[in-house]
């Protein structure tokens, strides 16, 4: 059982997973913000990878990786907020300006990556550093997992808690889920839904933005054009599954990254099946839960509907 | 003549589109240094004038089509299928399979039946989503995406020495299809197969199934309104699962035909972003199967121009998606392009996809 | 890797040799296959004897190839050079087709079955071999006896380097274990998905791995960041690393090459000195040089003299055939 | 000096004036009825003065003042109050979340919801206004609601509250209650614009009337000037009938039979607790009750749009496993939400006109759509009804909400059903439509047509109905024939008080 135990290596299995839903949970949360406004965000995988190609760019030009992540979440928001415009002002179908973004995120990245970064063959701007926190660290079990990690991943889990008490708790959330629920209703109470829109979009794209930081400045210390390879996706049905609540996406994210990891690991257990078949198991994952487990999760009443007053 | 002149109308605003697309690119390309003009000079260029280019861009345009109406059938009944990439990989595994398993047939049965079999490949893929959805109200737009994703693996796991491998073979990849299931050649000594023909015969088949049958009226319905439709004793599930099994018998097709018309074997990774590119198809049509064919035929051109392009000028071919992008903004932005160009007329909003009842992303 | 300079003869050219490069769908952006067969491209222009100007296209997929191909024909180039074994069959449709034209493939090697024709040549490396020398490498140096390797789409190249990294390990240390993991097709991100090879290069770290090999393209990329960020030793692939992948140089003892650049280069130089093979084929393995591993840069105080001699030794016996990898994949 | 003025206001949509210079007077401590049949402009009116919409010319004078309202939270600032016709209320949120959304206590952005509830509290012990600050409001009946509406309005301070129909998803004895109120707030010297299309509440209860036709205020009175049909001719323009003119019922055979009907809401709580029905060809039951008891279920239930336990028999068959599409054969439907339910917004009226049949002889002919004959039928069907249209390809959420009922209500007489399930057959329909679409009914009934009639509309059902059936909380508190049927005691069942 001890040997198994090991094996296994359950402590570094959780810290991979906690590390692989970085990206997930921030993606997720904006999800949740925009979402709680009213507003479909399929367009977070191409806020993550504006994010990404914006942090690096901005890192690599003034060797500072922190600066990076400012630009990421500043880029992140800017390209949320082209979403919002159409959306809101031009009434461009929410799911059709989101997917706008992300084709147009995979194509400005990847002009740009060919003119400015591919030549590059220098040492990129590095990746963020480790933080050990004192003590904290050298937990057994609890230190591997929670308290040596980078910077994106603390924001992260201090994120999901300010953005439930953000959402659950002040002014802005009561009046985001009033803009989610009843537009309209929201307006007669003297709320202004296009300010409230904006300002969540614009929110779910600093999230994202900076979800885009933890592949480029956390992970790999460059960009690659579609680096984000499809984790905005998956980020939107972890916050179905989370029912559009914080803790609820982290949760449904943390299940994401954790199938991928094992799914990987089955490999090196020696476990006799195809690696095809393994390297599936987060998206059956994802496909059973949301047809299966989650039932109708129900949405915020007006998400997708366009609002505009005459 | 009035005809002409509502078609003009029709086409005003994706055309304006289109060109405020282009305008848009062009100062993305200006932006990383390399000379815009030169850039679309070269993209015209590498889609027309070269040797073999039309043909080239007619090919590119077939699987635009079956694709542009497969995205546009689901859109009609309110289905975003991004699944549209999986679709075309499941059915072009089916029409190899078939094509190289199958000896001894005259082309006129083989064929045909490595056609149906890669629609029913496609078909069968689709009808998932649309199970999950009509049963599970799983939103297809997550569903498709993952099982694009499995459709990946599924084919790897498949082509790359699997069952389906050629041993033979140094690389992974199938067999190649028996000559008798090859489309034919339509001109001599270039590549332009068959498969033309189909996907134009394809357009108005859709056309009359959406406009004059029943079956169109029943999808047309839940798309607009779900509740009504339902109200009216239209099974709104079966509808869901139907017009995925169409939408994914076109994708499956667009797939089998790829294998028969121009590769004649399979390779583990098939496509490379056909399925949004055919989204951007049918939001450019909107979703009008007429439209599908000139919107196939821009998309076809620039994909099949852009390798010229990045010979002449070494800028990025994805510079296209940057123009694909632009265009599907003003043309789903139908007031932007108005405002833009001062025009009065009225055009239709497309069909909203995500005000669908519990239709949360 | 490198720049081979500029140093040719300053030979007038009567006439400009023009090569064309197709991509397969991973691209110039990949830092390692394609992008290294471009630098053998690059190289022979640079090599002003040569009298060569080379261009790329990038292919988006697999049906762009054949029409890629084409359209450097139809421009007049005098060579094509098809990157990577997924061109095989469109390669040689056109190679049959336009016999005026050279044509060289990267990583595949026609059989006689398919009746290649004149102008065509496959180059193909003996990868086992240079993953052999980095095994055994691995099997010297790991004080765990866990060595782990993090790998792309299990292609026949890939597998090759890989198995013979396993062989390496097991020749110089019997009782050492091998970690090793895929990359799985479903993430549509073939040897493209650096953030998994990192979390798999520290999940073998966790089992006790102490050297991991990146051998994938950008994903074994993100396996030598995943080594460095554990202060563990990593080994990098297809070329030099520690030149082209300056990021990774804190770990990295050797990288196991497979001189992509000198193979286009040579096939482009026997084009233009006409002296085509005959056999449709180009191999390169340890004996011509063309597989091998890298100066250990950094890394060299580190490693013990005796470790030196025994992969000299191996290196040696790889090359004149009285050492055999015992990996035989096609 | 009176509370509100309006000057010339003009609010036009498209090419449509629905506000076609509009001057209205309010004082202090007066309660003003504002009348006007359908899409006569009352609520485009009132949606100017709160700022929901703009006008395009004209001027608001308020308090002696002359404002801009650009956004509702000008009025609110200004003491302007809205109830509106639909209630503006957000389901998930609790009361005091609901009350004081847009003006929230806060300390450092975060809520203070104590002190939310508190002053809930005191303003709702300050009017009677009796509710629980910590209830979510879409636990709360339709007359509760009505309150947190209220509340709203008060907590941010209304001077001048207008209600947009307010009346009509009440009890009669929560009307009693709301009338109370308005008396009260009008004894504090705060004016309150009535809205409704009820003439027994107008005499009752205002002190002055204004009447709207077609944009333009038509007259001012006052009630002791006037009366019901005078009021009625006003709105309408022409005489109108204000009683239903019908004669005895001749019941023939049992059509339409539910049987121990259990059916759940949406949110899977029990909602229909078994009910038993039963309709006879040729008469009318009527289903009287407050909504939210259940109709919904019930009538979705039997037109198989909703999973239910027990039976239901149509036309002599059991149906209760078949699907919407088999009992649509015999049975017809007119659903309560048109908006939603009854026509596609986005097809023409002859496609709406044909929508439970287009599948059917003569409209297609295996799968090929007949279009000649729909449009045939479609033309025909347009000038029966007499509904305002161009043509038949016009697009049906073009037409004005009365015309769109006689699109759902056309369309479901002209197959010649045996049974007709009316759910608020004239919802929110003027006068005049009224008095047609009711017409109709009898007619068909007369021809031997069964009726089931859900309405909420009190009225509507005493006048109707041959049978009363009073639904509470999912169950049928009593059947009523006759003599039996009475007003007061139809509305204590309704309120469960019997
Ligand atoms: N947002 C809008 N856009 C276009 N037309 C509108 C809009 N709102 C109202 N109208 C039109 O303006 C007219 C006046 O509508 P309004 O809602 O004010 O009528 P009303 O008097 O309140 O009627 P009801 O008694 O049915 O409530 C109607 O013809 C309606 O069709
Ligand atoms: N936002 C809008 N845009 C366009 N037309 C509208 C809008 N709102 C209402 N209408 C039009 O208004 C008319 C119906 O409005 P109206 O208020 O008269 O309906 P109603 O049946 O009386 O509903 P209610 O009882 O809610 O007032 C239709 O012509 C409808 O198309
Ligand atoms: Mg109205
Ligand atoms: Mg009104």
């Amino acid at each position: 059982m001890n040997e198994f135990l090991q094996r296994a290596d359950l402590v570094g299995l959780a810290a991979a997973t906690l590390l692989a839903s970085t990206p997930l949970v921030l993606a997720a949360l904006g999800g949740v913000m925009s979402e709680r406004s009213g507003v479909v965000n399929i367009a977070l995988e191409g806020i993550m990878l504006t994010g990404a190609f914006m942090g690096y760019v901005a890192a690599l030009a003034t060797h500072n990786l922190w600066f990076g992540v400012g630009v990421a979440i500043l880029s992140g928001a800017l390209i949320a907020g082209l979403h919002a415009v159409l959306a809101i002002e031009f009434l461009v179908d929410q799911i059709v300006s989101g997917t706008v973004i992300n084709i147009l995120a995979v194509g400005i990245t990847g002009v740009y990556y060919r003119t400015f970064i591919q030549q590059q063959n220098v040492a990129g701007p590095g990746t963020l550093p480790v933080w050990k926190i004192p003590f904290l660290a050298n937990l057994p079990v609890l230190g591997p997992i929670f308290f040596q990690n980078q910077f994106v991943t603390y924001a992260m889990v201090v994120l999901v808690v300010c953005v439930h008490l953000l959402l659950f708790r002040s002014v802005w959330g009561l009046r985001t889920r009033a803009c989610g629920e009843h537009p309209l209703a929201a307006e007669t109470a003297g709320i202004s839904v296009r300010f409230m829109r904006y300002g969540n979009v614009m929110l779910s794209g600093a999230l994202g933005g900076l979800g885009g930081a933890y592949f480029s400045l956390q992970q790999v210390g460059n960009f690659l054009p579609n680096m984000t390879g499809g984790k905005g996706f998956i980020a939107l049905a972890a916050m179905i599954f989370g029912k559009w609540t914080p803790f609820g996406a982290f949760l449904a994210s943390l299940l994401f990254a954790a199938s991928d990891a094992l799914g990987s690991r089955l490999q090196f257990y020696g476990i006799n099946i195809p690696y095809q078949i393994t390297s599936t198991l987060p998206y059956v994952l994802t496909i059973i839960v949301v047809a299966g487990a989650v039932g109708r999760a129900i949405a915020p009443a007006a998400v997708g509907r366009p609002y505009k007053k005459s | 003549m009035r005809l002409v002149l509502h078609w003009l109308r029709q086409a005003l605003v994706p055309l304006l589109s289109v060109i405020c697309g282009f305008i848009v690119a062009g100062f993305a390309v200006f932006l990383s240094g390399a000379n815009p003009v030169d850039a679309l000079v070269a993209l015209f260029q590498g889609a027309f004038l070269e040797r073999n280019s039309v043909s080239e861009t007619l090919i590119a345009t077939i699987p635009y089509i079956f694709l542009g109406l497969a995205v546009a059938i689901g859109f009609k009944a309110g289905l975003f299928n991004i699944g549209a990439e999986g679709q075309f990989y499941l059915g072009a595994i089916a029409g190899t399979y078939v094509g190289y398993s199958l000896h001894g047939l005259p082309a006129i049965v083989h064929i045909p039946l490595a056609v149906a079999a890669g629609m029913l490949g496609g078909l069968g893929y689709a009808v998932i989503p649309g199970v999950l959805k009509a049963r599970f109200g799983a939103h297809e737009v997550i569903t498709t995406i993952m099982l694009n994703h499995i459709a990946l693996a599924v084919s790897d796991y498949l082509i790359n020495r699997g069952p389906m491998g050629d041993p033979h073979a140094s690389a992974p990849k199938t067999p190649f299809i028996q000559h008798s299931a090859e489309l034919p050649i339509l001109i001599p000594n270039a590549r332009l197969h068959l498969g033309l023909l189909l996907a134009l015969a394809a357009v108005p088949i859709v056309w009359f199934l959406i406009e004059r049958t029943t079956v169109g009226f029943r999808l047309r319905a839940v798309g607009l309104n779900q509740t009504a439709a339902r109200a009216a004793g239209i099974s709104v599930g079966w509808t869901i699962v139907l017009v995925m099994a169409m939408s994914g018998a076109l994708a499956g097709l667009a797939g089998a035909d790829e294998v028969l018309g121009v590769s004649h074997f399979m390779p583990p990774t098939f496509s490379v972003g056909y399925g949004f590119d055919s989204i951007a198809v049918a939001l450019v049509a909107r979703s009008n199967p007429w439209g599908i064919v000139p919107a196939a035929f821009l998309f076809g051109s620039m994909r099949s121009g852009a390798g010229f392009m990045q010979l002449q000028t070494q800028v990025s071919a994805d510079l296209i998606s940057v123009v694909q992008a632009t265009v599907i903004i003003f043309v789903a932005a139908p007031v932007m392009v108005r405002w833009l160009f001062r025009l009065r007329e009225r055009p239709a909003i497309p069909t909203p996809l995500a005000a669908q009842e519990g239709a949360a992303v | 890797g490198g720049n081979s300079g500029t140093s040719g003869g300053g030979a007038s050219c009567s006439k400009t040799y023009k090569v064309g490069l197709v991509t397969d769908v991973g691209k110039l952006s990949d830092k390692s296959f394609n992008a290294t067969s471009w630098q053998g491209v690059v190289d022979a222009q640079n090599d002003k004897s040569l009298c060569v100007q080379g261009k790329a296209i990038e292919s988006n997929q697999p049906t762009d190839y054949a029409k890629n191909m084409q359209t450097f024909v139809d421009q007049g180039y005098d060579m094509v050079v098809a990157v990577g074994f997924l061109m095989g069959d469109d390669t040689l449709a056109e190679a049959k087709k336009n016999s005026g034209t050279k044509f060289a493939i990267v990583d595949f090697a026609y059989t006689p079955t398919q009746s290649p024709p004149a102008n065509l040549t496959g180059l193909v490396f003996k990868e086992d071999q240079a993953g052999f020398e980095i095994g055994a490498l691995a099997g010297l140096m790991t004080k765990t006896g866990t060595v782990g390797q993090v790998l792309g789409l299990k292609i026949p190249p890939v597998v090759r380097y890989a198995e013979g990294y396993k062989a390496g390990v097991k020749y110089t240390n019997p009782s050492a274990k091998v970690l090793e993991v895929y990359q799985g097709p479903g993430d549509g991100a073939a040897f493209n998905n650096p953030d998994w090879g990192k979390a798999r290069a520290i999940d073998e770290i966790n089992q006790n791995a102490d050297i991991i090999f990146g051998g994938g393209g950008n994903t074994g990329n993100g396996a030598l960041l995943g080594a460095l960020s554990k202060q563990k030793a990593c080994i990098g692939v297809d070329t030099d690393q520690f030149v082209s992948y300056p990021d990774a140089d804190g770990c990295l003892m050797t990288s196991a090459e497979k001189k992509l650049a000198t193979a286009v280069k040579t096939a482009i130089t026997d084009m233009v000195k006409n002296q085509w093979p005959s056999s449709n084929l180009l191999t390169f393995d340890a004996a011509n040089g063309g597989v091998g591993i890298s100066s250990y840069h950094d890394y060299d105080s580190k490693i013990p003299a005796d470790v030196k001699t025994k992969i000299t030794d191996i290196q040696k016996k790889l090359a004149d055939g009285s050492l055999q990898t015992g990996v035989n994949i096609s | 000096m009176p509370a509100l003025e309006l000057r010339g206001i003009v609010k036009t949509f498209g090419g449509l004036r629905a506000n076609d210079g509009v001057d209205l007077v309010v004082q202090w401590g007066e309660v003003h009825a504002l009348l006007g049949e359908n899409g006569a402009g009352k609520s485009t009116l009132m949606n100017v003065v709160y700022g929901l919409q703009s006008p395009d010319a004209g001027e608001i004078v308020y308090d002696g003042q002359p404002v801009v309202i650009r956004r509702p939270e000008d009025a609110i600032r200004r003491g302007i109050g809205m109830v509106h016709q639909h209630f503006m209320l957000i389901p998930p949120l609790t009361v005091a979340e609901n009350v004081v959304l847009g003006h929230e206590s806060a300390r450092g952005g975060m809520m203070d919801l104590t002190a939310a509830g508190q002053m809930v509290s005191e303003l709702s012990h300050r009017y009677g206004l009796e509710v629980d600050p910590r209830a979510r409001v879409r636990d709360l009946s339709v007359g509760l609601q009505q309150r947190v509406e209220i509340l709203k309005a008060l907590y941010r301070g209304a001077r001048l509250l207008i209600l947009d129909e307010p009346t009509a998803v009440l009890t009669p004895q929560e009307i009693d209650r709301l009338f109370e109120i308005v008396s009260n707030l009008k004894a504090e010297g705060k004016a309150v614009i009535f809205i409704t299309h009820k003439l027994a509440e107008v005499m009752r209860i205002a002190d002055q009337i204004t009447v709207m036709r077609r944009g333009k205020v038509v007259a001012t009175t006052t009630p002791a000037e006037s009366s019901p049909p005078d009021l009625a001719r006003l709105m309408v323009g022409r005489p109108v009938l204000l009683r239903v003119e019908k004669g005895p019922a001749h019941p023939g055979d049992v059509l339409l039979e539910v049987e121990a009907l259990k059916v759940e809401d949406d949110l899977h709580h029990p909602a229909v607790e078994g009910v038993d029905l039963q309709v006879r060809a040729g008469e009318i039951l009527g289903v009287a009750g407050v909504e939210g008891n259940g109709q919904r279920e019930l009538v979705e239930a039997i037109v198989g749009l909703r999973p239910a336990k027990g039976r239901v028999t149509i036309a002599g068959r059991d149906m209760s496993h078949a699907t919407t599409h088999r009992r649509l054969k015999d049975l017809s439907h007119i659903p309560a939400d048109r908006q939603q339910m009854g026509v596609i917004l986005d097809m023409s009226i002859a496609d709406n006109l044909v929508l439970p049949d287009f599948d059917r002889p003569p409209f297609a002919h295996w799968l090929i759509r007949a279009l000649d004959s729909i449009r045939a039928f479609a033309a025909r069907i347009i000038k029966e009804y007499d509904i305002r249209a161009e043509r038949p390809e016009q697009r049906t959420g073009s037409l004005s909400g009365g015309n769109q009922q006689k699109v759902v209500v056309a369309r479901e007489l002209a197959t010649d059903p045996k049974i007709l399930i009316a759910a608020q057959p004239t919802r929110g329909v003027d006068v005049g439509s009224i008095e047609f679409i009711h017409r109709r009914i009898v007619e068909q009934r007369d021809r031997g047509l069964a009726v089931l009639l859900v309405s909420s509309e009190l009225d509507e059902v005493l006048s109707l109905s041959d049978r009363v059936a009073v639904i509470y909380r999912g169950q049928i508190a009593a059947v009523l024939e006759g003599e039996a049927i009475d007003r007061e005691h139809i509305g204590l069942l309704m309120a469960g008080a019997a």
